[in-house]
């Protein structure tokens, strides 16, 4: 499919996602109790076989914090951009995706070390590379450091 | 005292000349198990007296690639190891009986031949029989 | 005294204490030094008694195999760096009694008995006359024992390969 | 030439002149182990530098050459450092054990030298067990070596100590086997005997093909028994850092390195010993002219320089060839070559019945 | 070596003998009790050579002894570590009371 | 070794001095030889943490060849080197392993900072919450080679560089390097 | 597949044990540690732990402007830099949508593929190191020296170039570049002959790393590997053929499959996309365009709000730029993805089961550098 | 037999491919000549030594040779300067028309962070910074890394 046609199954398919695009991709944005329903049709739905999670990111929009999910297909060769949005800024948490990708296990660790987004049934969340006496998380925007952190 | 002994050697000088005291066989072993036992003192005694040292806790602690050691390294180990060197125990000494025997191979003859044969198709049965039960397999 | 007797009664000494401490020692891989130790210097012994070969065979079969063998069967059983426990007061006693009355007995008999030395033309036990004397059928021949020791040697690997990697059972 | 009993003549009745006859004893006991000693040290500086020379040559590169001419007095400087270097027991060691292994190393690699051969008449123990009594007391550094490899208390040096236990033991007997082949044909297990044997040709020249494939045997298991590479598994660097010496500093871990090459520098006179003739000119039967000229060579010149052929050989294997891992080593011995040593021993037999060699 | 008077290696080979009994008993784990059985087999060799050396230096009995007894006690050592890495395999343990008090 | 070389950096340590306050080269000839020893056989550690660690490698390659001093021995355990060469940014979260590690090392021991990271955070010294803004915070440094990566002739040059500081410093005495602050 | 099927004649276990590997350790190329567990010899379980070099870059990125980070990008892969900042600067000038000159867009690619070389080259300097082999390490880096001379008499840096900027690239190449290029490359064929002699057909070489460190096609797509080490599973994924940039889509050549899954897989993968990338530069070398070097950009630039997803081909997989951008001339966050970090995942599954001497084997093979995994 | 004979093949398949290895070591070892390309650095570093013109070693402010500069104290190369190793302090100078003028007082640059990144240049609008090609740089202070670089009584430039 190209991106087109990407874009009008994925608004015909999930109408309780928000459907739109970004520069490079057709984008959905998925509710949160929906992610593993929604992700796992992606990835097994004949049509469209999205198998392969090459980018799985998190962007802090103050205050919200929102998870991003790049998909494609190795069959189909098509791309897409899944997002889930968390409001809960304390403790923000959501589903995991190991189940449906492995690739997620080492991408959600460090979301989870640099945003503190907590994935549920994530096998081994950790703070993988900062060390868990790590105070903070570095990449939300209002993270202070004024020891470490020598601004220009 | 060996006849075969000529005497131009140093070594053999000295001992040719206790004759009566020793015999060659310890001398030789004792002097070269002194000078390589004195020789490890001294070298290690040398580096004690004129190297510098320093201490600090961590030093005392074993290196694992900068990172401090999980649990004890005095474990019981699996050893993979351990089926080889009972297979080697056992030839081991069959080629200890080899020895004697391949010193008089060429007096002996034929008979000594024979004996061999059957003396190696022993071996072969026992290394065989240790590839069928995968005794020479690492695990 | 000559040094040949010096050197001997070293080595004894040496060989007494290595022993001892093999079975005194309570790390079990310091024992098994200790072990070899004593072997090396029982090694020394035959060399001095002018038996090559035997002390040739001592360390090959016995430092080269026998306490490699121990050792690995060490690092497989034990944890290598504790202490043994300590011994049951019981057969300390029995093995403490025992050890010090047949010492006594038997050094008694030493002392009171006669060696006397037979025969007159010594035989060098070079590796040649031993060869000889291995592979010969006649009285002092020893070609069945030879030929007896590969099938012991193969019972032997057979049986502990058997016992080795018998399963284990639930 | 110099002979050797000039100067040891002169030396005995210098210090017989001065000492007494207990005293000019022990001192010509300590001044003949300060003579080994030197030799060894000597030739051991010279092989390091070979090695590294070597290395670099062959990795496109000059190696060593700014300390003294064309780097030589590198290994010296190196010396010099470790002996200055602290050596320290680290605490969590088995203190007895972890001092103790390096003396004995040490010690059994010297042992093994007593019944070579250097010279015509410079030998110093001419035992009828000759060869077996090497084997055997290489055998015993193994336990040297797992003692080190256990005592440092590192995890690193314990699988180090028992890959390099497993691989000792297992080579020792193609080692043996291979041995034997020649000692079958010339039926002694003196050195000399061996070496006298060889005047009408080296044995690898004349004992067929099973004689080279022995060498061949001999030239692998003992390179696996000096732990070189391709078979170098006790440290190998890649996997555990430093194998078995990770823990030892200084001169400590310098006792190590030169027992390595000590080790080589034994195997080395063995294989030119019991193949290539020992200190043996090369001889062409029948050609008197060429023969004669080698005869001028000295004889300890064609003894080292075999030895150096033999240290080149397993130099070149090193820089040249992948290591193997553990059980690939393990399988080549026991799949490869311990049945094909003995069935070249059986063959061996034959010939020395038949009388087909030459 | 001539010089050392028989009894005194008798007396060297029978203390040997004996301290490996005493640690033969005194020990309950079975790998140094094989040990202590090692330094008794050498205690006997040591015996064998010194009579073969001192008494019978016309034949070499005592030479074909000691190595008949080495070769044995390289096949024992090996049989009785493969059965004490089974019993060890089975009971977890190579204490011999511990393996005593288990039934087989 | 000449220790006059031009290009080498002057040494501003205390270089040792005879009764009559004269800077001289040799004081004892026990103090030369070791120093002789010690500055001619500087094995270092193969330790590289990024991309100066590939420079380090080259330096070591057939084209450089810093084997031609004699440096060519690299150990992996510290217990047998005489040199850390800090080639690379040095983390939080590494501070310790490497401060361990030169603990671990047997005296005389010497440190070289290479390239901008190991020397002062280099490219991350601003805005990074985690890099070590010079490793002379951790462990006392020898020699500063600067260059993000400093290429291998750079690196030799400190290599020499530290050669004349052994020559020039005395034999017998740990100096006590400044340590400026202690790490997190 | 000597793994598998070897059945284990002593069943019992002993004490396992933990073992770290790294971050001080010679074969994990840099300070990557994994705690593994062993039992014996064999891998009971590995644990990676990362960190050991992060230095922030992302956060970084947050508080410099595009240009500046761009030029933080080349110490990541540092053995990649010219594809990072490529990567970089595709993406700047997709959301600016400026034109790059035909001239700029050749010589990228050029310097891409010849970046590729050098990494290939170093890799497989060290992959024979790792198995225990040294010479070869030594002739990796000479003929990987040889193209740095070439990086560096145009670029200025040998290693950590900030060559390629947005918009075309920081200078001319020279003018005796094409040529140079051409005395090299006939060199560098003649070297990947000697490699072969030396290491490829070296039998000891191969029964290293033949059936270890086996990673189904299925798995490697769901961990989500990349590069050669995917390809190597049989996983079509180039990006060079999949999402052309700078005019690879004008281009002719092969993608590398290997459907054999295990190390030798990969090694063979990795070498022949050497011959790959030089067959690449030939055919822009005969025509390099003439022109300029470099479109006109502000002084400072600043994106479009929205998001950029730029991905390029580095020599170890995919390389992912995304920038959210707030109309600021500072982003407001990047994120790299990066081709280690999710060849890493490979790690673990691999290795389970094998021994200590096989997980530096498939280690080497995959090729991690530590910096691209930690940033 | 016929597994006999796979068996030898092997070996001697084995062997083949272990002699080809040799080969071209024992070939790198009897050709030193022509295959070493060792540079001896400290030796060359007068002669043969190749440090390409672009090599970015060092920033340098290029002064000609009235010991003039042409930088202005623009501050634009430190603003450019992604971490911060440029400080230019100026001074605020009377002109002889009575006007303040902003001239260069310090040009300082910290070798120790630089990261040669070129971007400095790049920004520079006077082209008054080049990069020099200089490597030996080691120092035993890190302090001796922090430099001044316009040269004690520099002016700028007037312009022509
Ligand atoms: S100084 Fe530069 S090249 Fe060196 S580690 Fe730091 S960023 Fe990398
Ligand atoms: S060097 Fe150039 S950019 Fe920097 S202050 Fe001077 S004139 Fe301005
Ligand atoms: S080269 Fe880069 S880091 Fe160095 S001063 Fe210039 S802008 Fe700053």
């Amino acid at each position: 499919m190209n991106r087109e046609e990407l874009k009008s199954y994925l608004e015909s398919n999930f109408s309780n996602c928000q459907v739109s695009e970004t520069f490079d991709f057709p984008l959905l944005i998925v509710p949160k109790e929906e992610l593993l329903s929604v992700a796992g049709k992606l990835k097994n739905s004949s049509e469209t076989l999205f198998d392969f999670l090459f980018c799985e990111t998190a962007v802090d929009r103050n205050p919200n914090l929102e998870v991003v999910y790049h998909l494609t297909s190795t069959t189909f060769r098509h791309d897409m951009e899944m997002k889930v949005i968390l409001e809960d800024r304390e403790n923000p948490e959501v589903e995991s995706v190991y189940s449906l990708w492995q690739a997620a296990d080492l991408f959600e660790d460090e979301i989870y070390d640099m945003f503190g987004i907590r994935f549920a049934n994530h096998p081994n969340l950790r703070r993988i590379m900062l060390g868990d006496e790590w105070q903070g998380f570095p990449l939300r925007k209002d993270y202070k450091d004024d020891v470490n952190i020598v601004t220009l | 005292m060996n006849s075969k002994v000529t005497t131009d050697s140093l070594l053999y000088y000295i001992c040719a000349l206790n004759e009566k005291v020793l015999i060659m066989g310890s001398v030789s072993i004792i002097v070269l198990l002194f000078s390589a036992l004195g020789f490890a003192a001294l070298v290690l005694a040398i580096g004690k007296i004129f190297g510098l040292s320093s201490t600090n806790p961590e030093k005392g602690q074993p290196y694992e690639c900068g990172i401090e050691t999980k649990g004890v390294t005095w474990i019981q180990f699996n050893v993979g190891y351990y089926l080889y060197s009972l297979v080697f125990l056992v030839f081991d000494v069959e080629i200890v009986f080899l020895y004697p025997w391949a010193t008089v191979l060429k007096e002996v003859g034929m008979v000594a031949f024979v004996e061999i044969l059957f003396f190696t198709l022993f071996l072969f049965m026992g290394l065989l029989y240790a590839y069928k039960k995968k005794a020479l397999t690492w695990m | 005294m000559s040094a040949s007797t010096i050197i001997f009664y070293i080595l004894a000494a040496l060989t007494l204490t290595f022993g001892a401490l093999t079975v005194f020692s309570r790390k079990i891989f310091r024992a098994a030094v200790f072990l070899l130790l004593s072997l090396i210097c029982i090694a020394g012994i035959y060399i001095l008694m002018e038996m090559d070969f035997v002390a040739a065979l001592q360390i090959v079969i016995y430092v080269g195999g026998i306490v490699v063998l121990i050792i690995f069967s060490i690092f497989l059983t034990q944890k290598a760096g504790e202490r043994l426990p300590s011994r049951l007061p019981k057969r300390l006693l029995w093995a403490i009694l025992l050890p010090v009355a047949g010492l006594a007995f038997s050094s008694w008999v030493i002392f009171n008995h006669p060696f006397a030395q037979t025969g007159t033309a010594p035989i060098e036990p070079t590796v040649h006359n031993i060869g000889l004397q291995l592979l010969n059928y006649d009285q002092y021949g020893y070609v069945l024992p030879f030929e007896a020791v590969s099938i012991l040697l193969l019972a032997s690997l057979v049986g502990s390969i058997i016992i080795a990697m018998k399963k284990k059972q639930q | 030439m110099i002979q050797f009993s000039d100067i040891t003549s002169w030396i005995h009745e210098t210090l017989s002149g001065l000492l007494s006859p207990g005293l000019t004893f022990l001192a010509e006991l300590v001044l003949a182990g300060v003579a080994v000693l030197a030799m060894v040290l000597v030739f051991v500086v010279i092989f390091v530098y070979m090695e590294r020379k070597v290395a670099g040559f062959m990795q496109l590169r000059y190696g060593p050459n700014r300390v003294g001419i064309w780097g030589s007095l590198q290994v010296i400087a190196d010396v010099f450092k470790l002996l200055l270097k602290e050596s320290f027991a680290p605490d969590s060691v088995d203190k007895l054990l972890f001092n103790l292994a390096p003396y004995l190393v040490l010690a059994v690699s010297f042992m093994a030298l007593a019944p070579i051969s250097w010279a015509p008449g410079l030998q110093m123990w001419d035992t009828n067990i000759g060869v077996l009594f090497i084997s055997a007391v290489s055998s015993i550094g193994v336990i040297g070596i797992l003692m080190a490899g256990w005592s440092s208390n590192n995890k690193y040096s314990l699988i180090g100590a028992m890959r390099s236990g497993a691989q000792i033991v297992s080579y020792e007997l193609s080692a043996g086997l291979s041995i034997l082949a020649v000692v079958a044909m010339c039926g002694s297990l003196s050195v000399h005997d061996i070496i006298q044997s060889q005047a009408d040709g080296w044995w690898i020249f004349k004992g067929h093909l099973p004689i080279i494939f022995s060498f061949v045997v001999y030239v692998i298991a003992s390179t696996a028994e000096c732990n070189r590479a391709p078979f170098d598994l006790a440290e190998a660097e890649s996997e555990l850092t430093a194998g078995y010496h990770t823990e030892y500093s200084g001169m400590g871990f310098g006792i190590f390195y030169l027992t390595e090459y000590i080790n080589m520098l034994v195997v080395a006179m063995v294989a030119s010993t019991v193949f290539l003739g020992g200190w043996l000119p090369f001889h062409i039967y029948g050609f008197e002219a060429f023969n004669h000229v080698m005869n001028f060579i000295p004889s300890w010149i064609w003894f080292f320089g075999k030895i150096f052929f033999i240290i080149f050989l397993i130099m070149w294997f090193r820089w040249t060839f992948p290591r193997l891992r553990i059980d690939q080593l393990l399988k080549l011995e026991w799949k490869y070559l311990l049945p094909l040593s003995i069935v070249n021993l059986v063959i061996v037999a034959f010939i020395t019945i038949m009388g087909w060699h030459f | 070596m001539e010089q050392v008077p028989l009894t005194h290696v008798l007396i060297l080979s029978s203390t040997l003998f004996f301290l490996g009994i005493y640690g033969f008993f005194s020990r309950r784990n079975l790998i140094t009790m094989l040990m202590s059985i090692e330094l008794i087999l050498n205690s006997i060799n040591i015996n064998f050579v010194a009579f073969n050396k001192y008494l019978y230096p016309h034949q070499l009995e005592g030479v074909f002894f000691t190595l008949f007894i080495i070769t044995v006690a390289a096949a024992e050592v090996s049989l009785s570590i493969a059965i004490i890495i089974n019993l060890f395999r089975r009971f977890n343990t190579i204490d011999i009371e511990d393996t005593n008090t288990l039934k087989f | 070794m000449d220790v006059k070389k031009d290009f080498l950096p002057d040494y501003p340590g205390e270089a040792y001095k005879d009764e009559n306050g004269k800077t001289s080269f040799i004081v004892t000839s026990v103090d030369a030889l070791a120093n002789w020893g010690r500055s001619n056989s500087l094995w270092p550690l193969s330790f590289g943490t990024s991309c100066c660690a590939i420079e380090l490698m080259s330096t070591v390659s057939a084209k450089y060849d810093w084997s031609r001093f004699g440096f060519e021995v690299m150990r992996a355990s510290p217990r047998q080197c005489d040199l850390i060469v800090v080639a690379g940014t040095i983390t939080y979260k590494m501070a310790p392993v490497l401060k361990r590690l030169y603990n671990q090392m047997p005296e005389p021991r010497y440190v070289i900072a290479m390239g901008a990271c190991a020397i002062s955070g280099g490219p991350f010294f601003y805005n990074s919450y985690s890099v070590v803004k010079g490793v002379d915070n951790i462990i006392p440094v020898d020699v500063y080679i600067p260059g993000c990566p400093p290429r291998p002739e750079a690196l030799i040059h400190g290599m020499m560089s530290l050669q004349k500081k052994i020559m020039l410093s005395k034999a017998y005495v740990i100096e006590k390097k400044p340590k400026e602050e202690e790490d997190k | 597949m000597e793994n598998q099927d070897i059945s284990l004649p002593l069943e019992e276990q002993t004490e396992e044990f933990v073992v770290n590997i790294g971050p001080q350790h010679p074969s994990t190329h840099g300070v990557l540690r994994l705690e593994a567990t062993l039992d014996g010899e064999t891998i009971k379980d590995i644990l990676p732990h990362l960190g050991y070099i992060h230095r922030g870059i992302e956060k970084m990125t947050e508080s410099l402007g595009y240009k500046q980070s761009i030029y933080l990008t080349s110490r990541m892969d540092y053995l990649s830099a010219h594809i990072n900042n490529q990567a970089c600067s595709l993406a700047v000038e997709k959301a600016l949508q400026v034109e790059v000159p035909e001239r700029a867009k050749a010589i990228r690619i050029i310097m891409a593929e010849l970046q590729r070389l050098t990494s290939h080259e170093l890799w497989w300097g060290s992959c024979a190191m790792d198995i225990g082999a040294v010479t070869p390490f030594f002739l990796g880096f000479r003929d990987r020296e040889r193209i740095l001379e070439i990086f560096e008499a145009n670029t200025g840096n040998r290693l950590t170039m900030n060559y390629i900027t947005p918009g075309g690239v920081m200078q001319d190449v020279l003018p005796s570049f094409v040529s140079d290029l051409k005395t090299l490359l006939v060199k560098v064929k003649g070297y990947l002959a000697e490699y072969d002699t030396l290491i490829t057909g070296n039998i000891i070489f191969q029964r290293r790393l033949q059936g270890v460190g086996v990673l189904p096609k299925e798995m490697a797509i769901s961990l989500g590997c990349t590069g050669p080490t995917a390809r190597a599973s049989g996983v079509s994924c180039d990006v060079r053929k999949y999402h052309p940039y700078d005019g690879y889509e004008k281009l002719e050549f092969k993608e590398i499959l290997n459907d054999g899954c295990d190390s030798w897989a990969r090694y063979l993968v990795r070498m022949e996309e050497m011959r790959e990338s030089i067959y690449i530069i030939e055919q822009l070398l005969d025509n390099l365009p003439e022109g300029e070097y470099r479109a006109k950009m502000k002084g400072v630039i600043k994106l479009p709000a929205g998001e950029y997803y730029q991905r390029v081909e580095t020599a170890r997989g995919e390389l992912g730029v995304y920038i959210v951008s707030d109309g600021t001339n500072k982003p407001y966050r990047m994120k790299f993805r990066t081709p280690c970090y999710s060849n890493l995942a490979a790690v673990k599954p691999i290795n389970v089961g094998a021994k200590i001497g096989d997980l530096m084997a498939s280690m080497a093979t995959i090729d991690l550098v530590i910096p691209d995994i930690d940033r | 037999m016929k597994t006999v004979l796979r068996y030898l093949q092997e070996v001697a398949l084995a062997f083949r491919s272990l002699w080809s290895g040799l080969r071209l070591t024992l070939y790198f070892f009897t050709h030193p000549r022509k295959e070493i390309i060792t540079e001896q650095y400290p030796e060359n570093r007068t002669t043969s030594i190749n440090i390409p013109e672009r090599f970015a070693g060092e920033v340098v402010l290029t002064h000609d040779e009235n010991n003039e500069h042409k930088c202005t104290a623009c501050t634009l190369c430190e603003m450019a300067c992604p971490n911060g190793t440029i400080k230019i302090i100026s001074a605020q100078v009377e002109t002889e028309d009575g006007k303040k003028k902003k001239v260069l007082d310090k040009w300082v640059y910290n070798l120790g962070m630089c990261t040669f990144c070129a971007q400095c240049i790049d920004a520079c609008p006077q082209n008054a910074i080049t990069m020099k090609n200089s490597f030996e740089l080691s120092v035993y202070n890190r302090s001796d890394l922090i430099k001044t670089l316009n040269k004690p009584g520099s002016k700028l430039k007037e312009k022509s």
